[in-house]
């Protein structure tokens, strides 16, 4: 640990006097803490139609596959053929890549305006991969010279006309541009050239080939060896909703029901190939109402059962959750955010459903809400999520975002030996006799029985019900069953796991938040830790109930909290302050997410004596 | 298995008006639920919100009193779950034909193992009488003060253009032929859309078990339900109202697609896609 | 002001040393504060079927005519016509009637169990009407004696037998029964006759009368006299949804589309008759969301537009008004929330749709909410929701209750000369010249041009937009739009109702509510008032956004405050202290609005030291 | 009143892929409007969310692009609250007939006065190619890679089932019939529903133009769209696809009733109102 190195940056450009000086100096840093030495970040951009987006992804496979760590994180309109920009951005570290990065090292430039638009985001040193002999509507060819900041590299290669010649179209640039790439940095080109043959076939390779050839010199890159490791082989690279999917089936889901959606849909699809592998049924319903309920059946009829959606869809889906609180039948429901409100930048990252996840539905309705923060999680708290769904009979959602949904890491295979799987509470022979569904217990949970189960038959209901399931209007039953639906939410804050601490554990300011901004957090905390500021952050990720005990702990010793999240209102915020925590806002509402300096500038600023 | 009576699917106390058609609907369905001879415990009834929907509670049998309007969707997810069970859905006219008319066409199309008992009363009974999409034009009620400009949705012709594979229509008042109806929707394979008429005697001064007695007839022993236009042809015009099946057609369901996939261990699957991963 | 006279409650037996001092001997109670000296409670119980409501619906017309103010509540089940309980309970006083009534002074049982399952409530030196003489199921005539405790009086009718006798049925027992309570009780007969005469015609009178003539003795009634008086001949009995819906006329509403849901349905039934007279419509939709939608376009067309709905309606409303939100159109959503989750308990009373109120929609989705406490309250701020929708172009929600919109209540006519509408921001002749629906604004505001309008064409949307309306999925215009459509939640907390305080001005103690509780927490508050406590109370009328400096003003001297809601999770306290309010919640969930004893005695609990 | 061109009816330009089906409906919508020489500020255009229902802001008028599925409630209130505006509605098949089909029944019972622009491209364009309830059964798509197992819908015969009083079908294929089907379901004094087929070249490889082209053909001059049950027939038998107008009814529509009642002042109403409540 380095003592002391002022950054420059805001807070180390004021007077040492501004300063709290107690905030200062911290040695002790979490053991926990994960720390990135060395990246390297790598921006494919374009429009959409330029195959920017395949492009990226078939790079991150093989910065993979060359053995580093990865993740990609795109950003594109909504339009499904328009001329929005677009784009791909690669990161690649020795560690794993804990946020999308804030600076580009490498610009790979499909056409003119890329340059331009992203330029501002070239960090110093940088290079520029641009087309400097594009075609004009009509086929025939300008020239292109971008007028390129010092310290700033340009490498001319001639995309389209390479393109045109070899496939008679413009479709192949972003091929054209890896080879390129690959000519520039050294990525082995057969880790380019195997992905590009599996997916758009050996006539390809000639475009990627042509670019390889076009670059004569390779350029410095920062120092950041792409060259070949033996690490990783192991290791796969996937999304967040891919790894989500994967949980799900992990955790023995049977019946998937959903409503395409941006950025949600890709789950579906995912399990409507997989899901009957394993004896498992998808549907796409006719939209999100039957798709919540389809789940909600299927989960009475005794199968684990899930739906996914986005903001849209989980507005049409909280009557549903609603009746899953008061029935008491165990759902997982997958919110994958965009950003809102309405329809929205259905493509665009945004952490603003917490409200409605939390306290979506009219009446007093139990739910338990989950965020994961990483690809990783995504895989093992959507098992989590059917585990407290089915030991507490209780609707579990998941908040993840366009951001981790749909970025792609590089992450371990899962531990699947470990996995415990809850099983649902069911009746017994002494039960079944004279059963009553909702019995009250000490707990709140009642053992749940389903159709085939011989004097386990009752009706399921939405009405306010006695403990046999019968409707009852009495006073003192609607307070007992209503007791007993939230009394389900304390075991659930037992059962759940544990929110997350890292940075210094002599930590004066803290930092708390949610789902997948924790990357960026991470990094910015890292930092922090490294000049000496007694930082730390906790991650809960049950975020409904609160454990609060233990995000009382963490805030204890603090003289200030930050909740950073990515919407406008601070959500997380106030539901922290409604459960007694006194905080801070921090908060970014523009459709991407937090950039690690954003946040490292916060924390800095928390400094200042006030 | 013992021989089943209608009383062995007795359920709570039903909580109907004296004298509401629903009570013969109940009936019906317990006396073809015995002749069947189904087991209350393979025996799954979800239904939405309204009077008629009370009828989950009613059954002995895993019943599921939902919200308004998703009886479908709910018993679809019963059906995709576990396909071995008899899934019933009841719903009411406000029920299955507005809040949820949207979930019919695809429940037909998809030809869900389902039979679903749209039990019509023409108005909203629970609500206390305001029209439904059956309501004749010009009905006057607290909501339509001058009598409403709406004219009335025909629910079998609708189910027959949806493509439902079994589509009658029955009513209490002639009980024999809605026993046999509800048998031959039960052991039907594939969506059965039942049409029911069911006079609500507290709020329908109109459409009572009086005037369905006069303008309801069985369907004629020689019509043959083999023909889905015919069908149509027949709901679209008939002056009176056909009591019995109007169209059937033997098509493969749902949840036999899919069914020959080899299906492996889910550890297997997993490690199976790390290779696609990698 | 009497000065400490200590009551017979909780708090006054114990021991005075463990109670706080500091709180006691107020001196200084505002002038605002209402006070029911005296009155009397009238409850008819039997069971649906039985006439109980119609019965309570009479008697209450009965004694505002005879010159008394009352309010008439009304428990019964859901079923249409099953066999639950069923009661109606009239109050009246010299005064505005705040509250219910906690105990019973007269009961009028219409069959057996009715005596018993009401007698708790009876207060010492009460009353019961009951039936002596009840008939079997075959009609054959049994006796009935019940065992009243002391000081409890009995009086015997025979109210199957004379209802059997005159109209050989038992529909009449409910006129038989007024017939006697008007014997009984000196409440001018011709007044009841005039009633019942009107409703179910001249024949009816003889039941009546035949109830009169069987009572010989006047029984002694608690001392309040219902002898005729000349007063409130001018006022008039409304229910709270009645109000509410002829102040939406007064308004200026042109469209409401609803769809029928209790206890929503009579508001739509109600404008379904009027709003045709003033060149208005309605219609019944086939959902929900058809509902809020309809009321959108109709905005959108220029007109002013509402929907109500309950609970469930409401959960299908959020996608809607969430798309209001975004495309910034004015509506007025009225929620007359029961009990819930889910279908809960449909004709119960309760407050637990705050939540799904203020945060029900996905994203960061701005809207204003609304809630009344009295039937004179429905029509004015049922007016203020449209001038304030209309303002800020921005969904408002009304949050009455199941025994706000059903009471009734005796109200002066309202003053319709003081009424000021506001008029929708129109764009003016050089607006129209490239005219930008969603131009950024100081406040916040654009002028919105309706159809009709040359030159005012645009396209509303739900997707994220520029001034202009085109889609825009650019991070500063995200932001610029998002910061736009909330500041003009500031300009709500100008331009909407202040909160109300009641109570001592030197209090240190306070209690915050909402809605329908306030006429118990009047009551309460004046009597602790009465007997010295130092205490207040605040009622927001604007729950959403808050205006917090009213709030902070009223909370700044106290040392506790109580906030009191009919729900279980405490939703208000919840968003208090997300305000940074701190406090404590009081909470009540068994369907059935508070007793001002309960309220009085949570008050007590706070003077004990702690 | 000038006489209008079809660009006088231009709004922001059109995102859609080059060669979608749906630059033909805009271009045959514009015709229309200007042969009818309806003035922009007097024309709503309400559509819901997809990539068809995009052409909300690609039409000069006072546009509501809303939410999925709800172009027509929209549509509706709009209607009512002032009936004099040219009101259109336009949805997708995923839109119209999926996630917002419930709505249709009603739109058509009720005779509201609106042209109903159903925009058919067998799938859900905007997300990227999933089957729509217009798909074919068997269709290989990312949420059915075995084959959908689901028949599809038959959204003229619904229509027509539900009462619709102006039902047609167009192509933007064959523009001049689609030009004239737009006028006459504009110029139709109540609900038409217009049937479009609109290839989405980007993600459906079977309805493409060639296909249309072939399986469509215009109705013949001998066809009177007089008969319900007619048109019915043919909707549910057809082996080429018929372009133009099926059925044609004259009838009040919804906001014709209720337009004899005296209007008052509110002040006055609600002085009267006064007098019931004492
Ligand atoms: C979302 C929602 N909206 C409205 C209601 C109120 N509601 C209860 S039952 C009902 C309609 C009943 O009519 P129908 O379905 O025909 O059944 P019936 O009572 O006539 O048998 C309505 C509107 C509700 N429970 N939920
Ligand atoms: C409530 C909701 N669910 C899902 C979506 C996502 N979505 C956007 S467009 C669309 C379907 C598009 O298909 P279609 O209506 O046929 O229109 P097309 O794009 O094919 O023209 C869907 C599902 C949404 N915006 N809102
Ligand atoms: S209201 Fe009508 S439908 Fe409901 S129970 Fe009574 S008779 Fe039956
Ligand atoms: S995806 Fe299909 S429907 Fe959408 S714009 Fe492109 S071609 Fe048209
Ligand atoms: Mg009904
Ligand atoms: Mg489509």
């Amino acid at each position: 640990m380095i003592d002391f190195i002022p950054l420059n940056t805001a807070c180390f450009n004021k007077n040492l006097d501004e300063l709290d000086i107690q905030l200062l100096r911290t040695k002790f840093v979490n053991a926990k803490l994960l720390y990135m030495s060395n990246s390297l970040v790598i921006r494919i951009a374009g429009t959409a139609g330029e195959g920017v987006l395949s492009a990226g992804d078939m790079l991150n496979l093989a910065m993979k596959r060359a053995g580093h760590h990865t993740m990609l994180f795109q950003s594109y309109g909504a339009e499904v053929r328009g001329d929005g920009p677009s784009m791909a951005q690669v990161r690649v570290s020795d560690s794993p890549v804990l946020s999308h990065g804030d600076e580009v090292d490498i610009l790979i430039a499909l056409n003119q305006d890329a340059v331009s638009l992203n330029l501002s985001e070239i960090k110093k040193g940088g290079l520029v991969i641009y087309d400097g002999q594009p075609l004009d509507t009509f086929g025939s060819q300008k020239t292109f010279t971008p007028s390129l900041p010092e310290g700033i590299q340009g490498i001319s290669v001639p995309l389209a006309s390479i393109s045109y010649q070899k496939l008679n179209s413009l479709v192949s640039k972003n091929l054209v541009a890896l080879g390129a790439f690959s000519a520039v940095s050294g990525l082995p080109f057969e880790i380019i050239a195997d992905i590009v043959k599996a997916r758009f076939g050996e006539k390809s390779l000639s475009a990627l080939k042509m670019g390889l050839d076009n670059v004569t010199a390779k350029a410095s890159v920062t120092g950041f060896n792409l060259e070949m490791r033996s690490s990783l082989q192991e290791m796969l690279i996937l999304s967040g909703n891919q790894a989500l999917s994967m949980g799900a089936i992990a955790a023995g889901v049977k019946v998937f029901a959903g409503y395409p959606i941006t950025p949600a849909t890709d789950i579906m699809e995912f399990l409507a190939t997989e899901l009957p592998k394993v004896g498992g049924r998808v549907i796409q319903t006719e939209d999100e109402i039957s798709a919540v309920c389809t789940v909600l059946g299927s989960s009475f009829a005794g199968s684990k059962a899930m739906t996914a959606t986005s903001g849209p869809g989980l507005s049409l889906m909280v009557e549903g959750i609603g009746l899953a609180s008061m029935a008491e039948v165990p759902v997982v429901i997958v919110d994958v955010q965009r950003a809102g409100p309405s329809t929205g930048m259905p493509t665009k990252t945004e952490q603003s459903d917490l409200n409605i996840a939390i306290f979506g539905s009219h009446g007093d309705s139990p739910r338990i809400v989950l965020a994961p923060s990483t690809v990783e999680e995504c895989f093992y708290l959507t098992i989590e999520a059917f585990n407290i769904a089915e030991a507490c009979q209780t609707p579990v959602l998941i908040l993840s975002d366009q951001f981790l949904g749909q970025r792609r890491e590089t992450v371990s295979p899962f531990d699947l030996s470990g996995l415990k799987l809850a099983q649902r509470l069911k009746p017994d022979i002494e039960e079944l006799k004279g059963y009553k569904r909702y019995r009250l217990t000490d707990n709140g949970v009642s053992p749940l029985a389903v159709p085939g189960m011989e004097g386990g038959e009752h009706a399921a209901t939405g009405l306010e019900h006695r403990e046999d399931g019968s409707p009852s209007y009495d006073p003192d039953n609607h307070i007992a069953m209503t007791a007993k639906r939230w009394g389900k939410l304390e075991l659930a804050k037992l059962e759940s796991v544990k929110p997350v601490r890292f940075g210094a554990a002599d930590a004066l300011i803290g930092i708390i938040g949610w789902g997948s901004t924790e990357g960026a957090v991470r990094e910015a905390v890292s930092k922090a830790n490294e000049v000496g500021l007694k930082v730390a952050a906790l991650y809960p990720k049950l975020l409904n109930p609160l454990q609060t005990d233990i995000i009382e702990d963490f805030v204890r010793p603090l003289k200030k909290v930050v909740v950073v999240e990515n919407n406008y209102t601070g959500q997380f915020a106030a539901v922290l302050r409604s459960n007694g925590i006194t905080c801070e806002s921090f908060t970014l509402c523009e459709g991407r997410p937090f950039k690690v300096a954003e946040v490292l500038k916060r924390i800095e600023e928390s400094c200042y004596k006030t | 298995m013992d021989k089943k009576s209608p009383m062995d699917y007795r359920g709570a106390k039903p909580i109907w008006c004296q004298g509401c058609g629903d009570y013969g609907v109940l009936s019906c369905l317990m006396k073809a639920l015995s002749d069947l001879n189904i087991e209350s415990r393979d025996l799954a009834l979800a239904s939405g919100i309204g009077c008629s929907s009370r009828i989950a509670a009613f059954v002995k049998c895993y019943g599921f009193h939902s919200i308004h309007g998703r009886a479908l969707p709910i018993a679809m997810g019963i059906k995709l779950a576990n396909p071995q069970l008899t899934v019933i859905a009841a719903a009411g006219d406000g029920d299955g034909l507005a809040i949820g008319g949207g979930h019919l066409p695809h429940m037909a199309r998809r030809n869900m193992d389902i039979t679903y008992l749209l039990i019509d009363n023409s108005l909203y009974g629970m609500t206390k009488g305001q029209p439904s999409p059956t309501a004749q034009k010009g009905v006057v009620s607290k909501t339509t003060p001058k009598g409403s400009p709406e004219a009335p949705l025909n629910p079998v012709a609708m189910a027959l253009v949806y493509g439902a594979s079994f589509v009658g229509r029955g009513f209490p008042g002639k009980p024999d032929a809605l026993v046999d109806l509800i048998k031959e929707g039960i052991s039907h394979r594939g969506f059965s859309f039942l049409h029911i008429l069911s006079p609500c005697i507290t709020f329908n001064e109109r459409e009572t078990f009086r005037y369905y007695n006069e303008r309801t007839e069985l369907m004629s022993t020689d019509y043959l339900p083999d023909d889905r236009v015919k069908a149509i042809t027949l709901a679209m015009t008939e002056d009176k109202l056909h009591l019995g099946t109007f169209c059937k057609e033997e098509r493969p369901v749902y949840t036999d697609y899919g069914t020959d996939i080899e299906v492996m261990e889910r550890e297997t699957l997993i490690k199976k896609l790390y290779e696609r991963f990698k």
